[in-house]
């Protein structure tokens, strides 16, 4: 199985890569020229925190009840919710079997945290996003993914919610959920989870000075576009990488690795398009033209809602699911203005409402259990519920974290900031000086020479 | 005729194309423009060299208008604009002799 | 050979990213700003379109006579030139052991078909554009896939082209062309086809206005340099990942696995350095400075010509072709001036003449059948006769489509459009808004809030 | 070990990403936008040159007494210092099983070459930076690459550095230095080499017009920030692809792959999230607050230092390496302004000092052989050798070059074409053209329809 | 000495600049601004929401000429640029009062 | 009171900037535009299709200055910004009417 450790090792460098420079250049690019540093800061910040986090107590907070330690030791659970975070504590003991399993986790929390960045663009101290990451993959993140992935309340454990909703099959030693709650690369864990979080903290930090009034429009659509591409490419990472094998030796392995990753490429892919296609058709038929926004927009929806579904459905299945969640987020990303919540760039209407078409969407085209094969209801309300506990348990942990800081180190720069505009008073730069380009030296916009003392005197410290 | 010259701070340009609009100008030329003055600009910082950025980006607004609204049109943008804080801006006026409608080849009062 | 699977997931997310955003960044920075999203749209719903076309019945299409669905059927062959699209319409009963090659496969015809917007750059309707995709692949690039690779007429099939000129080899059960016509990767099946269907609607579509007397200069030359240098990543999964296996058990596999692949990886990229500097040789010759332009177009003339060559070639010979590739292509875009048509990106200088130079080029420099290497003329012959088939046959084939779409659908815009911009127009967008950069409110150039309607009550539907 | 091969046709294709397009756009965006095209081109001719040249003598200089040929013959090596370049000239002799090895070398040749591109930016004929690369890659590359990698003087060999410093152990036939010196990517051959190049050029060559009166400051922080991502996924490329594969049989080689790899990963990652915000904390303290460039210096920063280290460092040990980087770096960046230099884009601060943090730092953090694990000094000791060594190795062959080049060819562009941009005088381009971007055509700046010679003629040869 | 100031349509600078040329005119100063009057912009849309853009992209060009060509001057861009649709611009024309040739020091009729 | 139009070379505004700051002009309005003269632009080349750029980047400076100053300021601007090669610029003064500042409604010499 060399190959599938090798496909890991792309598959983790292909989710680092969503995030930087992936999903930095799409928010970026829809960011006004002011705060496209900040907002790209946004998301290389929360890999270099939360990279690190992972490292020190996420994995352990959320694998190590299931994954022993180099010396074949597991850690306590709390109430099936998580698990220690000292068991494996900096990865001291972890076993080096592990590092790649630590890695693709890794990238997965990090991009998480940096989801939620888009829903407040533009209007928060840098330095408080700083001291949020953590705490809120603390709170919501780590337990998510264990509670999901890590054998914990939302995976099909006996005493799990869905084996409190429809019971348990097999034996005393092996009872399992008889409906298993079905999240193939995080649908609930990451983008309901990040989607939730972006709506709370937009309605607790406040609309930014002029939203509704003033034009907003994105100021580098190119940026976005690249974004988008590459958050595409990186999510065969994402969503393929996230195959679990179960097979008793390596002939069975090596048979489940060579299907089940082609049915979730193919998954995907097809989702993606359809969605691309359904949003542009709604923007056809509501504002007689499709744009690039748009279509950026309905890959993102589509790889949203294909996240949890792309093991479980056919090709055919990806389709319609992809082409209802082009649609419906297309409809979705209007909300806003009619609940007059400033969620910027769109983080719940892409990746809360995404979230959901693909998680609840599962109980209708799964190809085992869904609605439309024939195999009743129970899929989907399991799924219901799952989302359900998803949306509340992010809910209350950003809420925690959120109010703790508003009443403490405050999230939001001055009127003046937004006005004059983050990148600067955040950051003292500015992103572009295109003044040269035409032979000019850099005249305007940076007139004065670089003051005598830290260019002549260099360093200071 | 006179050419009514404005130079204002960049976020108050919507309020004062509605004053002025409401108060029945057609039309101007507008361009974006970088101001120097007493309101100074503020510091960028790259590898740990400071830059200090004097410019201050402005809006200059050229209104062609007839004699007789000329004051109307200067006190409208000093009200609108005014904030009171340095950098606010400058309003000049200067004669113009003849001002011609490209279109039509109207001239004068005609063309405005 | 679970490797060799790893190897192939990333080589089709590889070939992927070579049209979004790869192609599109390409493109996009060689267009006017008032027109990069209209390419840039070009390219991404190619990837929309053509994929979801792909798994309905593109695949079925071109490969279902040879590679038998779940239950071991194989569909039919109409007279060697395309198979049933019905045989595994939508996937519906393909092997999934088959989904990594319908993936491949699909990313082909994708880039196919994104790569002739190039020619038609500026003045296109884009629903004429989302009209004629999956026809013409339907027309042109499905049945040539199935020719050339697909056991069709291109290739070394007994009855096929090969075989008709230069009889067969083999005993009755196991006949096969005596010469076998040689396309690694694509250089008649993607970039002749694509190149001719380029040259067809540029002629048929008419110039923009201003061609050759208004200046019309490549407005983000930065995106050009992006988008060729990840074509020249993804295109390692073009080329190295059309290897086809045909070992008789796993050790032979792995034993062509680990050779061919990386000869082919080796004389990819020499022939695209080659190319590059060729290129760059000739302008500077001819206007006394090399181009970054130029550098960009030297990659990937140097990656067309090598597509069909770079299993056949040794790293020296495919280091003559680059070179060539690099100065009969840079000379061949001023064709266009002198010819008064307007292929505006140069699909035709690059694609076409690229993958004649490719395609025929093997008759020289294979080092098995080729000229120089004492081989006789036959391999050459062939190649020629191939390149000639192929340009015939995508001539007629996009002939009847775009005439179908001129008469009806109609393929221009306005000439007020053209003037404007087609990306408002057609999309309702512009590209960039730096105003902001410098502390500013994005005042000019968007100064009217967002209309009541919209904002108030946003989505309408 | 197909699985190993084919993560290592992936890495190949990595690392080349990394020097086209990312290292292009992290220089590119860092220059003004008068020079950002030349800035670019010197990255992407690197690749088009020391390609070129890697395949004709370069894998035989580094490895051809160590590789046997498909012959089975190796060639001489002189003095243990380089090998002949003769013995697989243009690979022409060369075992096909090695070609994957000599496509990932070729890769590390290239970035180093393109590395030094940064300390000469905006003033530099494009011309002698091309007869420049050869040289320097022939003279300073090839050598320390077979000095360190190919069982040269700077490995493990009897008679080589480290075993006259602590002598050697094992028996006659296989004699090793008792401390062996540790690069496991590259921190000696490619990142001092590539920043003491950088140093010594940037002296000969003088500094810029107006060089620390002037502004100068980043015209792009959009496209150094793709730059940096596209480097760190690269990255993934460039360390973990240097596993060294030493089992007696397959088992124990996938053992080695299956968690070798995971360490690198994790350790190459953790290190760049503890630089990114180690330099930011410098920046925090020292200006008041953390730029977008900081973070994107600070990833380059723990990228350069935790190649040599990241197969001999723990993970906590990796983020204290990276810490160590990100703050000595960030401070390192302001030498220039003390001693006067012009490194335009900081290769000494961050490549040179990067490199020695990395080099020397092993001596203190490596979990065998590191100070603090108590296991003495020795490791120490032949880090710090072997780093001043390669410091003098690349002084002594760059100063030959760049002194032989200055007094023939000539480095300089006049005063006029630095004020100018060398753009326009070199390339014959400008970058960016946004005068279309709100429906206007392309007036200003281009404004005479293309002369009629070109327009009509089109090409002239 | 007069100042001609025009506002044209930016598609139609080549055409004026050739025939300004053609008349004699050697120097001009030019710049890209924004116009606001009859002729109305479009409108963009983001995911959903409607922007109406009020301004239009126009050329501004100055020259300064002698006394005597300043109608001559007025009359070529006011042809040269009509296209007869909205939008077209303005010309208009001010005394100044003395121009100096950087270069050389000349001043006025010699500067031009 | 007079209105000073300097159009210069980008790489003497820093020059031009300290020498009207040091005789005291505390404020101008500052913009990049393209200029049109004797000085050519360059040629660039695209794909073997050669381009003509005949606009030059120049930088325009606009200062309103009591009538006594409007000659010095000319004088310096003359002085700082020639380097005697094709291309120096021109600078112009015409008369205005009248010159408010936004901030404080301050008229004329006040105003400045
Ligand atoms: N003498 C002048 N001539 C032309 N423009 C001027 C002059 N003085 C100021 N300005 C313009 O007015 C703007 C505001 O001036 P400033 O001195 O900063 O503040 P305030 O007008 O409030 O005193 C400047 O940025 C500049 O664009
Ligand atoms: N009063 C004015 N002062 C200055 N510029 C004006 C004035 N009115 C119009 N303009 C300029 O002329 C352009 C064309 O004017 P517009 O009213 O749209 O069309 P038309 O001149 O054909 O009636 C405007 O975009 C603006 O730049
Ligand atoms: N008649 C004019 N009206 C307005 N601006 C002019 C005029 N002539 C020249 N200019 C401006 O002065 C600049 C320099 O003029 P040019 O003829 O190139 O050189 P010089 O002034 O040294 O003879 C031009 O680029 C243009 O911006």
């Amino acid at each position: 199985m060399d190959g599938y450790y090798a496909w890991m090792l792309m598959a983790t460098s292909l989710v680092l890569l969503m995030t930087a420079p992936g999903l930095a250049l799409f928010y970026g690019g829809m960011s006004r020229s002011k705060s496209v540093l900040n907002m790209l800061m946004m998301s290389f910040s929360a890999l270099g925190v939360v990279g690190m986090v992972y490292a020190l107590w996420g994995f352990s907070m959320s694998y190590s009840s299931g994954i022993a330690d180099a010396d074949g030791e597991t850690g306590w659970e709390a109430a099936k919710l998580f698990d220690s975070p000292f068991q494996q504590f900096g990865l001291s003991n972890t076993d080096p079997t592990s590092y790649i399993t630590v890695a693709f986790q890794m990238t997965f929390a990090v991009i998480t945290a940096a989801l939620i960045s888009g829903a407040i663009a533009d209007r928060v101290k840098f330095s408080s996003w700083l001291v949020f990451m953590p705490i809120w993959v603390t709170l919501s993140y780590f337990p998510l993914a264990h509670q999901v992935w890590g054998g914990g309340f939302l995976s099909d454990v006996d005493g799990g919610l869905a084996a409190l909703i429809f019971g348990t099959v097999g034996d005393a030693a092996d009872k399992v959920a008889e409906v298993a709650p079905i999240d193939y690369a995080g649908g609930t864990v990451v983008h309901i989870n990040a989607g939730v979080a972006g709506l709370v903290l937009a309605l607790l930090i406040g609309r930014r000075k002029g939203f509704g009034k003033e034009p907003m429009k994105p100021h580098n659509l190119t940026l976005t576009m690249i974004g988008a591409g590459l958050l595409w490419f990186g999510w065969f990472g994402f969503n393929v990488g996230s195959i679990v094998l179960t097979g008793a030796d390596e002939a069975e392995n090596v048979a489940q690795f060579t299907t089940e990753t082609g049915l979730v490429w193919l998954n995907t892919t097809l989702a993606t398009c359809a969605a691309m296609m359904g949003w542009l058709l709604i923007e056809r038929i509501r504002d007689g033209k499709g744009t690039s926004l748009g279509a950026a927009s309905g890959v993102v929806a589509g790889l949203v809602a294909v996240t949890p579904a792309c093991g479980a459905l056919s090709p055919i299945g990806s389709m319609v699911l992809g082409v209802a969640a082009g649609v419906l987020c297309a409809l979705a990303v209007g909300l806003k203005y009619r609940f007059g919540y400033d969620d910027s760039l769109d983080v719940v209407g892409v990746h809360l409402v995404g979230g959901l078409v693909g998680t609840i969407g599962i109980g209708f085209l799964a190809t085992t259990g869904g609605l439309f094969y024939g195999d009743g209801i129970k899929q989907f309300v399991v799924q219901v519920t799952v989302a359900v506990y998803a949306v509340v348990w992010a809910g209350l942990a950003t809420l925690i974290v959120g109010v703790a800081i508003k009443y403490t180190l405050g999230w939001r720069v001055t009127e003046d900031v937004e006005i004059e505009g983050i990148d600067f008073a955040e950051h003292g730069e500015s992103a572009y000086d295109f003044a040269g380009n035409t032979g000019r030296r850099n005249v305007l916009g940076a007139s004065e020479p670089a003051t005598k003392k830290h260019v002549e005197e260099g360093v200071k410290a | 005729m006179k050419l009514v010259t404005a130079v204002i701070k960049p976020h108050k340009w919507e309020d004062v194309r509605e004053a002025l609009e409401t108060f029945g100008v057609t039309g101007m030329t507008v361009s974006e423009v970088s101001g120097y003055g007493r309101q100074k600009g503020h510091t960028e910082v790259y590898r740990g060299a400071e830059y200090d950025i004097a410019l201050v980006p402005k809006i200059r607004i050229e209104i062609v208008v007839d004699d007789a609204d000329a004051d109307d049109v200067v006190g409208i943008i000093v009200k609108t604009a005014a904030t009171g804080r340095i950098g606010d801006g400058k309003v000049w006026v200067s004669g113009i002799e003849t001002v011609v409608r490209v279109r039509t080849g109207d001239r004068d009062e005609a063309a405005i």
